[in-house]
């Protein structure tokens, strides 16, 4: 996994991660690049340095500064030497990767008419890094199947950024695409027929409309494209069971999601949110919980251990609340589903 | 016998000497046209195909000619190895590397060495200006060119056999 | 009687063969690479001629008893 | 034979010039110059001979050497001057020609002083002394 992204550092940088210790290195999330300014890299949750031989410093004296020319390299070679080829990307502010890893861009960006057209003059970089981890829905998996209408719950995933939102709904799509063998209650649980859209190609990582990670048999990507329109297109021509989708949020894609659920396609998608309240306060995001389009809402929370998972019903949800206690479903206990976090070298 | 021999040869020699001079001139402006046909296709991958430059050199280097194939997949081939280098430098390495096998001058070789510090880190208006210039500079170079193969062709064909026959009085 | 009759030809061929480029080089456009083509051409003619008006004179001088 | 050869030469060096005083009269000065040049060297050879012959028939009938070479000297003046005006005429200067051909002229008179007064300083010894 390492190895995509130091094949698009420049020399002295992917030195420096070679040389990053290896538990630095095993859990790598982020490496932060901002030209003539201190390297930072993020692992475990945690923001370190690192100096120019790989060790870690807590403080930013004496850390490698990236020069301009390296910066130069590292966005040639990640836009493939091909800014323009990536000018949707740039409008958005982050480029994906071979192997689904994000890269975040930070630079003057370029207006026309009051809109983004795209960044220039990038000097700020952040390497988000792609896992898969295979079994990370394990736990939540069989809160999600519907088995009276034999298909999977209509589900909102929200959490902070950095909480593992998208390598969760892979494994969902990949599980319900393979199907549950021996599900809690003891039944095999035939596989799917699962739709991505993927706008960022991070859930699956195509290249060249092959996905790289392992999102199951019966799984259809629409790589890159606008989410609203994916799942359209995605219900007219794929009659999809189950449809997958990276962070929604704007009005057409609550319009999309809405004539999934019409169709009777169950949706699981994720939203940035602190919790689960906070996605309540956000209006597209009512309205869908309010119709019915979602019908249950998991919150993720990391900590030491892992990333712990907690679910909500929509409707009690919904319910005007008073207090600053969140009604729960009598089935649902605190953060019980405990996600392992171990990362599989792709 | 042997002066008649070293005479025929330093005739023969200066002769080839001038028919390749001629070659060479005659050489250039075509090799002009097709790195100009050359250019123009890597605007249009650019510019409608969105490719990426790697991929859009090697198809243009498929469908172009040698030399021109040879520096345009030296291009492509210098990006993604090993030593990371920076589009600029990768071009410069083999447009400089190749050039010697081409017809041409020192001039157009400053027109694609200028593009080759603007190809890939601009978004696509600004590409498809900068290969429009060189095009046009190169178009400029081509009609010259042109103007000079009528011209100096047929002098060097000449001047090669007459300058040989010159050194063979000379040395008589 | 060092300098044979092949000296003729030779100035002979010389001056055609220059004039030749000349007059090629000077269609061309290059009048100033022509005529140093000519001076050259013509310095070496008449280095020959010089050396063999030397040869003359010392010749004559010999003879008629110049001393 | 020798003559043959010479009148060969000529003719030759004849039709070269005019073939090349089309393009290049100045090449065309410089071979008539050298053809010129090289019949003479040839001839001079010839005249050595003739030249022995006279020094000869001088030491015998007991003429003073220093008249003879004072007319050598004169010959190859003359000689000189012939060759020099004929080349310079050829090519045209017409007045540097005759100004050669008067310095030969001068220079001659100059190397004749000599004799010219031998030959009066005879002539009056050979007049009656008290007869004028």
């Amino acid at each position: 996994m390492l190895s995509q992204i130091s094949q698009l550092l420049p020399p002295e940088l992917k030195r420096l991660l070679e040389n990053l210790p290896p538990e630095a290195k095993m859990h790598l999330e982020e490496v932060r690049i901002r030209e003539n300014r201190p390297l930072e890299i993020s692992f475990k949750g945690q923001f370190k340095f690192a100096d120019a031989s790989g060790r870690l410093l807590s403080g930013p004296d004496g850390a490698y500064a990236p020069t301009a020319e390296q910066c130069r390299k590292l966005l040639e070679r990640m836009t493939n030497y091909s800014l323009y080829a990536m000018e949707e990307e740039l409008r958005r502010g982050y480029i994906t990767v071979t192997g689904g890893h994000r890269i975040g861009l930070a630079g003057r960006t370029v207006l026309d008419g009051g809109v983004v057209r795209g960044i220039r003059d990038i000097g700020g970089f952040n390497i988000r890094i792609a896992r898969e981890v295979v079994g990370a829905a394990a736990h939540l998996l069989p809160k999600l199947l519907d088995r009276k209408r034999k298909t999977a719950e209509s589900t909102l995933i929200v959490a902070p950024p950095q909480q593992g939102k998208t390598t969760l709904i892979r494994d969902i799509a990949r599980s319900l695409s393979y199907g549950v063998k021996k599900a809690a209650d003891g039944t095999d649980w035939p596989g799917k027929k699962v739709g991505i859209v993927d706008e960022r190609s991070e859930i699956a990582a195509c290249v060249r409309g092959v996905p790289t990670f392992d999102v199951g048999p019966r799984t259809d990507v629409m790589d890159a494209c606008p989410k609203a329109e994916g799942m359209m297109m995605l219900l007219r021509s794929m009659s999809p069971e189950v449809l997958v989708a990276d962070e929604i949020g704007r009005a057409e894609d609550a319009e999309a999601i809405r004539e999934a659920s019409h169709a009777g396609v169950a949706v699981i998608a994720t939203a940035h949110a602190y919790d689960a309240r906070d996605a309540c306060g956000r209006p597209e995001l009512r309205r869908l919980l309010q119709d019915g389009s979602f019908t249950q809402v998991v919150e993720l929370k990391r900590t030491a251990e892992g990333i712990m998972h907690r679910i909500y019903g929509a409707r009690s949800l919904l319910q005007p609340s008073s207090g600053a206690d969140i009604p729960r479903m009598p089935a649902v206990s605190g953060f019980e589903g405990h996600i392992r976090s171990r990362p599989r070298e792709s | 016998m042997i002066k008649l021999l070293g005479a025929a040869l330093i005739l023969f020699a200066g002769t080839m000497i001038g028919f390749q001079q001629a070659a060479r001139i005659a050489e250039r402006p075509r090799q002009l046209r097709a790195l100009s046909h050359a250019l123009s296709r890597l605007e249009t991958e650019i510019g409608y195909g969105h490719t990426p430059l790697p991929e859009a050199l090697t198809r243009t280097a498929d469908t172009a000619e040698e030399p021109i194939r040879g520096m345009l997949r030296g291009a492509a081939a210098g990006l993604w190895n090993a030593d990371g280098l920076s589009f600029r430098e990768s071009w410069d390495e083999a447009v400089r590397k190749h050039w010697s096998a081409t017809a041409m001058k020192k001039n157009e070789q400053a027109i694609v060495l200028r593009l080759g510090s603007t190809l890939g880190i601009s978004d696509k208006d600004d590409q498809k200006k900068h290969l429009k210039l060189a095009l046009l500079q190169l178009q400029a170079e081509e009609d010259a060119a042109r103007e000079e193969q009528s011209r100096y062709e047929k002098m060097w064909k000449s001047l090669g056999v007459l300058i040989a026959v010159l050194i063979v009085i000379l040395m008589v | 009687m060092n300098i044979d009759v092949s000296a003729i030809f030779q100035i002979a061929g010389i001056g055609i063969i220059i004039a030749m480029i000349h007059s090629v080089l000077k269609q061309m456009g290059k009048e100033d690479m022509a005529h140093w083509v000519t001076v050259i051409g013509f310095v070496v003619v008449l280095f020959m001629v010089v050396r063999l008006l030397n040869e003359l004179f010392q010749e004559i001088k010999t003879i008629f008893l110049f001393q | 034979m020798e003559m043959i050869q010479i009148v060969g030469l000529g003719l030759m060096t004849t039709v070269l010039i005019l073939v090349i005083r089309e393009q290049k009269p100045m090449f065309a000065f410089l071979l008539a110059a050298f053809a010129g040049l090289f019949i003479f060297l040839y001839v001079a050879g010839k005249i050595e001979a003739v030249i022995n012959v006279l020094e000869d028939l001088a030491n015998r009938s007991g003429i003073p050497s220093i008249y003879l070479k004072t007319i050598l000297k004169i010959i190859g003046i003359a000689y000189i001057a012939e060759f020099g005006a004929q080349i310079v005429r050829d090519a045209g200067l017409e007045s540097i020609a005759s100004k050669i051909e008067f310095a030969g002229k001068v220079f001659i008179l100059v190397m004749a002083i000599p004799i010219i007064s031998v030959i009066v300083e005879t002539v009056l010894g050979l007049l009656p002394a008290g007869s004028g």
